[in-house]
C-alpha cells in the first residue's frame, strides 16, 4: 500500500522523453500553474506517424509519471492510435494511481489530444472537435476554486 | 553525494524516546489496573497516573486538577473551543477570535460552531506570520467569549506573542485559548505567567507517544465534555484512561524540558546555517519570520516546481521532509496557512517543511541544502513553467 | 488459607498481552512515522495501518473502510450515537431507542441528545438482563432513527440476542448500534450476518492496549467527525492516528479470536463452578440470567453487606474484583445496572461482580468461593441489618 | 495516594470496638439501607461517664473506619466531651478521608450523638434538642434521591 506503484515511481524517477522539441509539429499545454498542474506535449509527425514526443511537467508525482507514460505510449504510432489514448489507459499502464490522481492521467491525455489539435490546425487538417478538450471551459479547474 | 538518512519531519510526528517506551513498558507491566478500580491494581494505577498528572503540571506551571488527558492535540482544541463555545453562548456571547493559519481541529471546530449560530472572526497573521496583540484587542466585541490562537504555527514555525494576547484577553475579560501542540517541549511555557486560560498538548510532538494530549483548563472553568460516559478526569473526559501513553508523555515531556534550552542553543545557529543556504537558491522565498520561529523549523517556497515532486525526490535521497502539514497531504489545494501569509497559488505548491530533530548534525544541514537545491533544480529543468 | 493473587476484574480492564507489546514495540521503533506522511517513513507506518485495519475488519466480518479508529469505547459509542441521531435530525426523525442498563458512555450521550430535543425510549432489560426483540420492534415509531443495545452487559455479563434484533431494525429501516466493547474478543462476531450497522468495541478489553478502540459504520452511512481537524480516518476522526496502539490491538485480536472457541469452552464450567459455590452463601443472588452470559462473568447482590467493604477486604485476600462497573466507582449511588434488573437499593449495595480470566484455574475458583463466603460471613458479623 | 490513609485502611481491617452492648444505656442509628450506611453505636454510661461504646456498621470502608475510630475517641471520657467530637475530628484522627466519603464520618457522629440523646431521654434528662441530628430530615438522604 504504498502511495503510488512501482511503475509510477519508476517513471516519476527515470521519466522517458522530458524535454522540448524545437521545431515540433504539435504542441499542447493542459493544467495551469494555480492548480498545481501543468503538462506540455511536443509532438514530432512524420507521415501521419508519431516519431517523437517529448513533454515538460509542473507537478505532482504522478503528474510527471503520467506524462512519461503517456508519450511512451504514443511514440512510433500513428495519430489515430494516438487520438485513442484515454486516461484510463494511462492508469492501466501505470499499474493504477490513487483516486485522488486520477486527474493526472486526465491532463495527460488532454495534453495528447490539445497537441494533435495544434498539428491539424498547423498543418490544414480538418477534424472533429467534439473529440478534442475544451480546457476554457475546465471542470477540473472549477472544481478547485481557482 | 554520500548517502544519509535524515529524519526532517518532526513537526509531523517525532520519534518516540526510549525513556518514554522504557516508562510506558514499565506501566504496562506493572501499573495494568484500571485506575478507577478500588483494589490494589487498580490504586497503584491510580498512583501511577497522579505521578504523571503532577510532573506535567509542574512543566506547564500549573495544578494537576487543571489538566484533562486526552486522544491528542485535535480532541483537546475541539473540546477547548466547543466547551467555551457553550459556556459562551449561555451568556449570550457567540463571538470567537481566531487567526485563518490555526490548524485545521481548530478551523474545523470554528466552521462547525459557524453553522451553530457563533461568529468568527479570523486575524490576519501578516506576510510574517505574526499576530500582533493590539488587533486582537480591536477585534474583541462585547460578545466575545474566546480567543484562539496557536502558540507555534505547524507549517511556517512563527511564534506567536502569547504572553501579549494572554494579557490583552485577560483585561478585557475574555477566555484565551492557545494550540500549543508544536510548542510544548520546544519553548518555554508558564501557564500562569503568559494569561493562558486553555491550553492543547500533544505528546508525540515532544517524543512522547501517539494518542495520548492534554487541555488544560484553568481552575474555575467548568468546561462539558466531549466524550460523555464514566467520570475519569473529573468529570470532564470519560473513558478509560490511558496510562501507559500518559506516563510516557510525562516521561518524554521530562526529558524535553529538561534539555530545552541546550536543544534551543544548539539547533537555532544550524536552523539559520540551512535557512541560508536554501535562501541561496534563486526564487526562493522563506515562508515566515526569520527569528521568531520554532528552533527546529525551515519552511520555503520554490517558485517553478511543484511540492510533491520534490518530496519524493527527496524521500530517494534519504530525507524524510513534509509540503504543508502532513495531516492535508491528502488534499490537492495549496496550504491555507501558505495562503493566510499572502503566497500567491502557483506560489503555494512549491512548498517545503523541514523540522529538524535536535540531533541534527552541522554535515546533515549542508547535505539538506545541497539535496534540495539539486533537486529543486533537477524539477525546474522538466518544468513548463520555468526558464532560467 | 493459602494466599493467592487472583485478577478477576477483567471487565474493568484486561493486562496487556506480551503479543500486544511485542507488536507495539516493534511498531514504535520501525513505523515511527506519521501515516499521513508522504515519504518513506510515514509510507511504512500507512502500511502498518492497513495491515491492522485489514486484520481488523476480518476479525469482525467488515470491509477494512467500514472502521474509523478511536480513542477507545466511550468515544466510538459518543461518535456513533451522535452522529447517527444529527442523521435522523435531518429527516425529521428524533427517535432512540436504547436499554436502561447501557454503559453510561452512551446513556449520557443520550441524557445530552434529550437535551438537544431528541426522545428516547429506554425498553425494559427485566429480571435476566435481557432485552427481547419484540420489545425492540414494539418500541420503533416512524420517527426512530436508531436503536442502540449493547452485546453483553458490562456489570453483569448477560447477552443479547443482537442478531434477531438486528433484524427487527433492517426490516423496520431503522440503524442499529451494538456497544460490543464487552464481546468483542470473547464472543463470535459478524457484522453482516449479525445485521449490525455500527459497533463500538475497545482493544483493553480483549488484552491490547489503553486508549484505542473503533468503530464499525456499515458503507454508506456518512457519520460525521466528533472531532473535527485533519483528514484521517477519511476524513471522519481527526487526529494522529495512535499507530502503536492500534497495531497493538491488531495483535490482541487476533490472539482473542484464535482462541476464542478453546477459552469459552475453558470458561464456562469454571464460572457456573463459581457460580454455584457463591449460591451457597445465604440470601445470595446472582444478577442476570445464569447461562445467557459472557464465559467470565459472575455477578452477585449479598443482603446485609456493602460492596466496597467487601471489595477491600477481599483485595487483602489477593483478590481484585469490582463493585458495580469500574468507572462508577467513585459515586455512592448504587449500579444504575443492578436498579434496572429490579434490585431494590439495599440489596443493590452489596453487590460482587468477579470478571475472570481465561486462565484462571479451578483452585483459583475455590479460593475464591471460600473468601467471598468467609469475608461476606464477617460483614455480615457486624452489620446492624443483618440477623442470623 | 492510595484511596485511603493508612490509618482508615488500620481501623477498617481492624475494627474496634465492634459489637452490641445488652442492656446498653444509649443508642443511636443513623442512616439508611437505601443509602448503603447504616451505623449504629452502643453506649455503656456510669457517673456521667463513657464506659464502654461498641459499634455495628453496614457501610463502606470509611464508615467501618469511622465508627472505630469514633467509638475509640469517647470510649472513657466524659458524656460533655463525646458530644463536644465533631466529624471533622474523626477525619483528623483517621489521617483525613477522601471528599466523597465525608460523609460517613457526618454519621459517626451523628450516631454518638443520637445514642447520648437516647441516654438523656431514657434517664429523664434534659438537653438542648438543637444539638442533635434530625435524622428524619437528613439532607444527605435528600441528595442521594432516595
Ligand atoms: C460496555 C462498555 N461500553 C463502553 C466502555 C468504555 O470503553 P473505554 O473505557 O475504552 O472508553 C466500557 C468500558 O469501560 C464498557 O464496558
Ligand atoms: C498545531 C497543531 N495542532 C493540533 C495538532 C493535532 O494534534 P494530534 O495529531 O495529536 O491530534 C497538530 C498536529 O497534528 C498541530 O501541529
Ligand atoms: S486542471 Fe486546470 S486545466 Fe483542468
Ligand atoms: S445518610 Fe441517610 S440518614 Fe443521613
Amino acid at each position: 500500500m504504498a502511495l503510488y506503484s512501482e511503475t509510477v515511481m519508476d517513471h516519476f524517477r527515470h521519466p522517458r522523453n522530458v524535454g522540448v522539441i524545437e521545431n515540433a509539429d504539435g504542441v499542447g499545454e493542459v493544467g495551469n500553474a494555480k492548480c498545481g498542474d501543468i503538462m506540455k506535449i511536443y509532438l514530432k509527425i512524420d507521415n501521419d506517424t508519431i516519431t517523437d514526443a517529448k513533454f515538460e511537467t509542473f507537478g505532482c508525482g504522478s503528474a510527471i509519471a503520467s506524462s512519461s507514460m503517456a508519450t511512451e505510449m504514443i511514440k512510433g504510432k500513428p495519430v489515430s492510435d494516438a487520438l485513442a489514448v484515454t486516461n484510463k489507459a494511462v492508469v492501466e499502464a501505470l499499474d493504477g494511481l490513487p483516486t485522488h490522481k486520477i486527474h493526472c492521467s486526465v491532463l495527460a491525455e488532454e495534453a495528447i489530444k490539445l497537441a494533435l489539435k495544434d498539428y491539424y490546425d498547423r498543418h490544414g487538417i480538418d477534424y472533429d472537435k467534439k473529440v478534442f478538450p475544451d480546457c476554457e471551459n475546465c471542470a477540473h479547474c472549477d472544481a478547485h476554486g481557482v | 553525494m554520500n548517502s544519509m538518512r535524515i529524519y526532517a519531519d518532526n513537526a509531523a510526528t517525532t520519534a518516540i524516546s526510549p525513556a518514554a517506551i522504557d516508562a510506558m513498558l514499565t506501566c504496562m507491566r506493572e501499573s495494568d489496573g484500571n485506575p478507577s478500580s478500588l483494589h490494589s491494581a487498580g490504586q497503584k494505577a491510580a498512583e501511577a497516573l497522579a505521578d504523571a498528572r503532577g510532573r506535567i503540571a509542574a512543566r506547564l506551571g500549573c495544578e494537576p486538577a487543571e489538566l484533562i488527558f486526552t486522544s491528542g492535540g485535535s480532541e483537546a482544541d475541539n473540546q477547548a473551543l466547543r466547551g467555551i463555545a457553550h459556556l459562551g453562548a449561555a451568556k449570550g456571547k457567540k463571538h470567537i477570535i481566531s487567526t485563518a493559519f490555526e490548524h485545521h481541529a481548530v478551523l474545523h471546530t470554528l466552521r462547525k460552531l459557524e453553522k451553530e449560530g457563533f461568529t468568527v472572526t479570523l486575524l490576519d497573521v501578516h506576510e510574517n506570520g505574526i499576530v500582533t496583540p493590539e488587533e486582537v484587542r480591536a477585534a474583541i466585541r462585547p460578545d466575545t467569549c474566546l480567543v484562539s490562537v496557536m502558540y507555534a504555527n505547524n507549517e511556517i514555525g512563527t511564534i506567536q506573542p502569547i504572553a501579549e494576547i494572554g494579557r490583552v484577553c485577560r483585561e478585557a475579560g475574555v477566555l484565551f485559548h492557545t494550540d500549543a501542540v508544536q510548542a510544548v517541549g520546544h519553548l518555554p511555557i508558564d501557564v500562569k505567567a503568559q494569561n493562558i486560560d486553555l491550553l492543547s498538548l500533544s505528546a508525540h510532538k515532544f517524543h512522547g507517544p501517539k494518542g495520548t494530549g492534554a487541555l488544560y483548563v484553568r481552575k474555575g472553568i467548568y468546561l462539558e465534555p466531549l466524550i460523555e460516559g464514566g467520570a475519569q478526569e473529573r468529570g470532564r473526559r470519560a473513558g478509560t484512561e490511558n496510562l501507559p501513553a500518559i506516563v510516557g508523555m510525562a516521561a518524554a515531556l521530562d526529558e524535553a524540558c529538561d534539555h530545552l534550552d541546550e536543544y534551543t542553543a544548539r539547533l537555532i545557529p544550524l536552523r539559520d546555517r540551512l535557512i541560508a543556504g536554501l535562501s541561496r537558491i534563486p526564487h526562493a522565498v522563506l515562508n515566515g519570520d526569520a527569528k521568531q520561529r520554532l528552533p527546529g523549523n525551515v519552511s520555503f517556497c520554490f517558485e517553478g516546481i511543484e511540492g510533491e515532486s520534490l518530496l519524493l525526490l527527496l524521500d530517494d535521497k534519504g530525507i524524510c521532509a513534509s509540503s504543508g502539514s502532513a495531516c492535508t497531504s491528502g488534499s490537492l489545494d495549496p496550504s491555507h496557512v501558505l495562503l493566510a501569509i499572502g503566497r500567491v497559488h502557483d506560489v503555494a505548491h512549491g512548498s517545503l517543511r523541514l523540522s529538524l530533530g535536535a540531533d541534527v548534525t552541522e554535515e546533515e544541514i549542508d547535505y539538506l541544502i545541497q539535496a534540495v537545491t539539486e533537486t529543486v533544480a533537477y524539477l525546474r529543468s522538466i518544468s513548463p513553467v520555468w526558464r532560467d
